[in-house]
């Protein structure tokens, strides 16, 4: 039981990056109708950022006293990615969408191999160490089931803050009520007046700058590797086709449930944890197509 | 059937608001709209009647920008609109559009959906004036837009752009599959507006509801303008109109 | 044949130059070391020039299969060295062998690669899955660390030194009590770690090596787990891994290497001769075979007068090999060079900031070993 | 006098095929092989994207997994090449079978993301089943008697015999792209509904296209097992999918020749480019972005608009 | 045999909460030309869609000569002589006219699923392809394709290649859509050729077009069946005035 505990806990700690990931996934898609592949990759980039803000920029730029540490990184590299987003869909995203979806995943496809290929030379395909932990989230909570790292602790607690943020900002604010608007109709929004285009540069960038934010959290557990995003993206996509592309809570939810699924699986049967995930979507396709969370077509 | 010869109006006499000439419109490859022209001065009503499928809604669509492909010369306050992207036409022309379908958001609730179209020009109805205008929708504030009854989701409709502060209106079918009572409250709701100087452009089917608020109507068939009939030779043109009308 | 075939004697360095294995092990730093061996040697053979070249197996069997494979048709290597990682060095060792062309394998610790799998041209040289354990293992059973859980990369390496540690343990009156099998290259090893601590062994081996074995370390602190009272024991630890762990967490440590550079004052100078080569990296036990075998296998030609591999294979079997690296080698049948191996122990930083550790113990090459008899290779049946 | 429409695929036939039958001359056979192997590959896979309209993200699954298949089939159960690259091939086809029944349940950009994520159960399948070998491949698997007296380790029986089955495999997918069953898909690709409504069981169509595109899919990779006498985790990974479909995109979608020149191309920037190491993959992407924006129609693709084909 | 070829009845189906088609029964008489027409939205494209399966009702039932479809597949219908077309044009488009309608007349060899044979045994169709063509005045265009075509003669393709199944009964929504007067009376002609020996589904808004096809005219509203009989009798039905022509009752008795 405490085992089954632990690693349920362990499990929420892997859907954290699920949930924000598949949430992103999903802002992104509901809008722009694109299945952004290069999504973990994009969380690599996330976490790569915030190792070269604090270790490398400095030396780089001669100025050795520079070392940005997580706290700022937390806010910076986001914006980064952000914009780096915003660049990739304004100068060739933009291009596609009066073509089949399929393009614009061939594209992000590439662009994930162009970022993999990139971290791989200048760091090489192993995993580098993050150092820069805040000192205050060094150390372990007793749970009384286990020993619990602060830092993960905190993960958890500030994503699902962050998510619930997101789905108030998406189902509470006016900018939400654009978003959701240009979902249903965008050719009507865009006919009031509302520039469509430019509210979809900034979504994608939103979304991609999820995934940043992702990478700057998930750097201190994981070592920041190239790799690190891209064998996630594809569970992310069965999280996805469980969840339904239909809601912003399904995105999260789905994402928190299979990483606890995914926990308690390994305590029980531990090769087939990788599998489980994508075992669910099967069942799931088979039972409901159109996802959990999804509207039917 | 007789296609009439359009009579343009030099004789306005007031100015001219909107402009539109030659104006062809497509969707993928259908040819829609095969050369419109009207025009339509500051403060006045016209209506465009014609059958199903003449072309009316997409007449108001292409205004907007909201066809594939567009050409011929659309004028709003002597500025050119034909190459203008779609999200500038609104605020430029201080343009508010009620689409036939109304085009309430279902994911959206009332006050959300009355606070969606940016502003346009300062002098947009204050919302407690707009929910004494549709005192209706003061007790749905908070609903969403699906659950509400067509009635409401006109109204909706109305309200959404008379808050942003729009001087020019393009209402298509307001009336359509509405209760009379509510079709003589909207009845009401245009007379107001026009009385306030808001210059209309009204599709309408309802020749009846019409009839009582245009100073102008337009006939439309095939894509084209087929008649024009000022407000004064309704009564005398009446034969004319139940042939284009009637079936 | 004798003499040298196309003119060259061309030495391909195979290796991970850009995965988990490519600190430490391989990479550059192992190109290096062969290159500085070649140097030493004067740069030809027999009056043929030597050649060396080298490339990215990405820790693939399949990659560096088909690498071997152009080399040895196209390229006309005489042997392949490096083959970190033992899937591809049992994969190249195997290939190379029936092309009938030596292969040095370094960085793999795969003990098949002598045993059941050895070859009549593969040559394991620095240390093996067997040798490892010997000293590490039974240090920590002798102090108490009766019960193991194993956590091991799930592949030929990590299979071999998981069984290899757990004869150890076993023969010495310990019990295994589990283990979990985990990909090369993973990033999270917490849920493992916490099977392995609900297991309630004394000792948690690390059957891995390079990354995998600082992550898992890294980790093992993270959750408080070396506080909770178990203890860690890292079966394949390099000085670079101490390194990049830092004292505090490594401390107490105790592992096996081939060859420790400050076990004596030949090492001592041989890497600070290496440090100047490769601009001031430090060379890691992997790194120092590199330099030794290369330098064996040039002897050999010379000894053979040809590259031909019969004959050169021939001279390295007779050749006693003791040099700054393997102190009393010989190059068996089976392939395998036996030498000394050394238990080191992670002490607080020295005066260099490679002094990491001291040794505890030097352990002969003939415990740290099994018999010739004993060889699982068909060989020498 | 041949019209450019007939003389055009013509040229390009009399191309294709005095390169396979004189490469081995000029260049290292083991990569030509590789390179057959991949062109039947991206063939095979042609005939699901170009001819079907569907894209699968998962082809690995079957080509690595037939590749394990071959190799299991002959090293352990001693059959004999033929009949092992056909058991391969065979199982790719019941393979694609279930994977194919699964994800036409959804469609377009779904059918992508369902497929790659049934193909990542068959890597963890081979990941973790025992005779696989797991991360270290299946190793050594013995070339042996091609019929019981051709030596397969003769490099150019070796070599002939791959350009044989290639051979074999580009025909079938040619005659399959022309045959009765082709129309119905080229139909169902430009317009389903009207496709459903004439009487078609599209659904059925569809499967069967990918069944017949995941066995070609198996051929090719038992081969490829064969030829580098390895199966390795490399076939079954998501690069790999993706990597067939970049072939199939660079050579031209939906054209005949296309994938055959687009897998060349790719297998020879690899080969060319080894030496920069992993920037090959930072190229490759960069190959793929410039694809989709710039020309979407492939290389063969591009030719026959330039020559007014309708199709080469 | 009944007289009625298609039979729905009590057939809904909602989209969500949202009832498309509420409880509609339709009648259709053999050999006739029934037309339904109603306001954008009514449930008349969904009605076609739910006669040929294309989607599955929420409730009722759908006969076809006397026996029960519904619970048939899309396709099954269709090779039982159901056969509709598309509000939007239906074509093949990168095929020649003459293998689109080629499509429809494979069916019967059997053959659809034969990979491994040439499509050239397909040319022992060409001569009836190219007598279907001619029927509805594109023998000329065969080797065009379909994309080259301009759109009112896209739409004859369709009506031919609909043809080839040699259908019982076709649906055909709003044909004369999006076309010139010209193709508009040539269309209208056309189904008043190719009637002979068919029954005739059609959704059209051209009033003019059904007043001259139609036998029978069934109008939807809202999803419910308005009113239904011959033309003279609905175009003056008060209820259809003012649902669907927008005129109310006092003003035509004024
Ligand atoms: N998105 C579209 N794509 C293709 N054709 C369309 C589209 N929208 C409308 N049409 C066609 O354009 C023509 C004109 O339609 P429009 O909606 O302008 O008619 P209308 O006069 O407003 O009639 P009503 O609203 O009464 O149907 C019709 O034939 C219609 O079928
Ligand atoms: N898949 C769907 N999901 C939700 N609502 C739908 C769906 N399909 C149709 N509807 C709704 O059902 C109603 C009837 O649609 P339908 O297409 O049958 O109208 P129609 O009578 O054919 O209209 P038109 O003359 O414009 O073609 C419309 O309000 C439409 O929005
Ligand atoms: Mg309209
Ligand atoms: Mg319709």
């Amino acid at each position: 039981m405490r085992l089954i505990l632990a690693q349920g806990m362990l499990g929420l700690n892997n859907g954290v990056f699920y949930a924000m990931l598949s949430l992103g996934l999903a802002v992104i898609f509901g809008l722009l109708n694109v299945v952004n592949f290069a999504h973990g990759a994009l969380y690599m980039t996330g976490a790569f950022l915030a190792l070269i803000l604090y270790s490398y920029l400095g030396p780089w730029l001669g100025l050795e006293w520079l070392q940005i540490g997580f706290w700022p990184s937390l806010i910076l590299v986001p914006l980064l990615i952000a914009g780096f987003g915003m660049l990739i869909e304004r100068f060739m995203l933009r291009w596609l969408y009066k073509f089949d979806p399929i393009y614009s995943l061939l594209l992000t496809f590439g662009v994930t191999l162009v970022l993999q290929g990139v971290f791989i030379n200048f760091f090489n395909a192993s995993g580098t160490p993050y150092p820069a932990m805040p000192e205050m989230l060094k150390g372990v909570v007793d749970l009384g089931f286990m020993k619990f790292p602060k830092y993960r602790l905190f993960v958890i607690v500030f994503s699902v803050a962050v998510c619930g943020v997101v789905w108030f900002i998406i189902e509470r604010t006016r900018i939400g009520a654009q978003l959701r608007a240009g979902t249903e109709n965008p050719e009507l929004v865009k006919a009031f007046g509302i520039n469509v285009p430019l509210m979809v540069m900034l979504t994608f960038g939103f979304g991609t700058g999820l995934a940043g934010l992702a990478g700057v959290l998930a750097a201190p557990i994981y070592s920041v590797s190239p790799l690190m995003g891209a064998n996630l993206i594809i569970v992310i996509f069965a999280v996805v086709v469980i969840g339904g592309m239909g809601s912003i809570m399904g995105a999260v939810v789905t994402g928190f449930a299979l990483g606890l699924v995914e926990g308690v699986t390994k305590v029980f049967y531990a090769p087939a944890a990788n599998t489980m995930i994508f075992l669910l979507m099967v069942i799931v396709l088979l039972v409901r197509p159109s996802g959990l969370f999804g509207r039917q077509s | 059937m007789t296609i009439a010869v359009l009579k343009t109006g030099a004789d306005a006499p007031v100015k001219p608001m909107l402009q539109i000439k030659d104006l062809h419109a497509w969707y993928g490859e259908s040819h829609i709209l095969h050369g419109i022209e009207m025009e339509l001065g500051e403060g006045q009503l016209i209506t465009l009647l014609g059958r199903n499928g003449a072309g009316r809604t997409t007449t108001l669509r292409a205004i907007m920008g909201m066809v594939d492909r567009r050409t011929g010369s659309i004028r709003i306050n002597d500025e050119e609109f034909i190459n203008k992207p779609a999200h500038r036409i609104s605020p430029d022309g201080r343009i508010g559009y009620c689409p036939e379908e109304r085009g309430i958001f279902g994911s959206l609730n009332v006050e959300e959906n009355l606070m969606l179209p940016p502003k346009v020009g300062a002098d947009g109805m204050p919302l407690e004036e707009i929910f004494s205008m549709f005192p209706n929708l003061a007790d749905v504030r908070k609903r969403m837009g699906t659950r509400l009854s067509g009635g409401e989701q006109q109204m909706l409709a109305i309200a959404r752009i008379l808050r942003t502060g729009a001087r020019l209106l393009l209402l298509d079918e307001i009336t359509e599959g509405l209760a009379p009572v509510i079709v003589k409250t909207l009845g009401t709701v245009i007379r107001d507006l026009k009385k306030r100087g808001y210059t209309i452009v009204l599709v309408e089917q309802n020749f009846r509801f019409a009839t009582t608020l245009a100073d102008r109507h337009y006939v439309i068939e095939h894509g084209k303008v087929i008649d024009r009939i000022e407000a004064a030779d309704v009564e005398s043109s009446m034969g004319r109109l139940n042939h284009y009308l009637s079936v | 044949a004798d003499g040298v075939s196309d003119d060259t004697v061309k030495i391909g360095v195979l290796g991970d130059m850009s995965g988990v294995y490519s600190t430490g092990f391989s990479g550059d730093g192992a190109v290096s070391a062969v290159k500085m061996a070649v140097e030493d040697f004067g740069g030809t053979v027999l009056g043929k020039p030597i050649e060396v070249i080298s490339a990215d197996h990405q820790n693939k069997a399949d990659v560096a299969s088909a690498t071997a494979r152009q080399w040895i048709d196209e390229d006309k290597v005489d042997m392949i060295t490096d083959l970190t990682n033992s899937a591809v060095a049992l994969a190249v060792q195997q290939l190379a062998s029936e092309k009938k062309v030596i292969t040095i394998a370094t960085g793999a610790a795969s003990s098949a690669l002598t045993g059941e799998s050895c070859t009549a041209y593969g040559i394991h040289y620095g240390y093996d899955t067997h040798a490892l354990p010997v000293g590490t293992a039974t240090a920590v059973v002798k102090n108490g660390g009766d019960s193991w859980y194993f956590i091991t990369a799930d592949y030929a390496f990590g299979h071999a030194l998981e069984q290899n540690t757990g004869d150890v343990v076993k023969k010495l009156g310990g019990s295994v009590l589990g283990s979990s099998d985990v990909p090369l290259a993973s990033t999270d090893f917490s849920s493992y770690l916490l099977q392995a601590q609900s297991s309630g062994a004394k000792v948690i081996g690390l059957a891995n090596a390079g990354q995998d074995t600082v992550n898992s370390i890294k980790q093992a602190h993270e959750f408080g787990i070396v506080e909770g009272g178990q203890q860690l024991a890292g079966m394949l630890v390099l000085i670079s891994d101490v390194k990049s762990l830092g004292t505090d967490v490594a401390k107490g440590l105790q592992f096996t290497t081939g060859w420790y550079w400050n076990s004596d004052d030949e090492s001592k100078a041989w890497k600070e001769r290496y440090e100047k080569y490769s601009n001031g990296a430090a060379p890691t036990f992997v790194h120092a075979a590199d330099y030794s075998l290369t330098m064996a296998y040039l002897k050999a030609v010379e000894a053979a007068g040809t590259d031909d591999s019969d004959k050169v294979r021939a001279e390295l079997g007779k050749m006693k090999i003791d040099d700054f690296f393997a102190k009393g080698g010989q190059i068996r049948e089976d392939g395998l060079l036996v030498h000394d191996m050394y238990l080191l122990k992670v002490k607080d930083g020295g005066t260099d900031p490679w002094d990491v550790a001291e040794v505890a113990r030097t352990i002969p090459g003939n415990e740290a070993y099994p018999a010739l008899a004993d060889s699982g290779c068909p060989l020498v049946k | 006098m041949l019209s450019r429409a007939r003389l055009a695929p013509l040229a390009l036939w009399a191309l294709m095929l005095g390169f396979v039958l004189i490469a081995p001359a000029f260049l290292y056979p083991v990569f030509v092989m590789q390179l057959l192997c991949f062109a039947l590959f991206a063939c095979a896979f042609n005939l699901l994207i170009g001819f079907t309209g569907l894209l699968s993200f998962g082809h690995a699954a079957f080509f690595g997994g037939a590749a394990y298949i071959a190799g299991h089939v002959i090293k352990m159960w001693g059959f004999p090449p033929l009949l092992g690259i056909i058991t391969g091939a065979l199982f790719a086809a019941a393979l694609g079978w279930v994977v194919g029944s699964l994800a036409i349940r959804r469609q377009g950009i779904y059918f992508a993301m369902i497929t790659l994520a049934l193909a990542q159960i068959v890597f963890f399948f081979v990941l973790q089943m025992p005779f696989t070998g797991g991360e270290d491949g299946l190793q050594g698997i013995p070339r042996g008697y091609l019929l019981g007296f051709i030596d397969l380790n003769q490099p150019l029986a070796m070599y002939y015999f791959v350009a044989a089955v290639f051979l074999v495999g580009f025909l079938l997918i040619y005659r399959i792209i022309h045959s009765p069953f082709g129309q119905v898909l080229q139909a169902i690709r430009e317009n389903e509904p009207r496709a459903l409504s004439l009487g078609y069981n599209v659904d059925r169509f569809k499967l069967l296209a990918f069944v017949l595109s995941a066995g070609l899919s198996g051929l090719a990779g038992s081969t490829k097992a064969l030829v580098f006498q390895f199966a390795s985790l490399t076939d079954a990974h998501w690069q790999m999918s993706g990597e067939v479909i970049l072939m199939t995109l660079l050579g031209g979608m939906g054209t005949i020749f296309g994938p055959v020149v687009g897998a060349f191309i790719v297998v020879a920037l690899q080969h060319v480019l080894s030496g920069i190491g992993s920037w090959v993959q930072v190229v490759i992407g960069g190959t793929f972005i410039a694809c989709v924006l710039l020309f979407r129609r492939g290389i063969v693709g591009e030719l026959a608009r330039l020559l007014r084909i309708s199709s080469l | 045999m009944t007289d009625y070829i298609l039979e729905a009845n009590d057939l809904t189906k909602s989209f969500g909460g949202f009832v498309a088609v509420n409880g509609v029964n339709l009648r259709i008489k053999r050999g006739s030309i029934h037309a339904i027409i109603g306001p954008n939205g009514a449930g008349k494209t969904t009605m076609f869609n739910l006669l040929t399966k294309f989607i599955t009702p929420t409730s009722g039932k759908i006969m076809f000569n006397g026996k029960d479809i519904t619970n048939w597949k899309a396709s099954e219908i269709a090779t039982k002589g159901i056969v509709r077309s598309f509000q939007i044009s239906a074509v093949f488009p990168h095929l020649t006219a003459l293998e689109n309608v080629r499509l429809s007349l494979q069916t019967r060899l059997g053959v659809s699923y034969h990979f491994w044979r040439s499509k050239a045994l397909l040319s022992e169709l060409d001569a009836e392809a190219v007598a279907r063509l001619d029927q509805v005045g594109l023998k000329e265009y065969a080797h065009l394709r379909a994309v080259e075509l301009p759109y009112g003669r896209k739409r004859a393709l369709e009506i031919a290649t609909t043809l080839g199944l040699e259908p019982e009964l076709m649906l055909l929504d709003e044909p004369t859509q999006g076309m010139g007067t010209e193709d508009v009376g040539a269309v209208t002609g056309l189904i008043g050729r190719v009637r002979e020996g068919r029954t005739i589904v059609m959704v059209e808004h051209n009033l003019g077009v059904v007043a001259e096809l139609a036998d029978t005219i069934t109008v939807l509203a809202r999803g419910e069946v308005l009113a239904e009989g011959p033309y003279e009798e609905v175009s003056r039905n008060p209820l259809v005035m003012e649902a669907y022509m927008g005129v109310s009752a006092e003003e035509v008795e004024a």
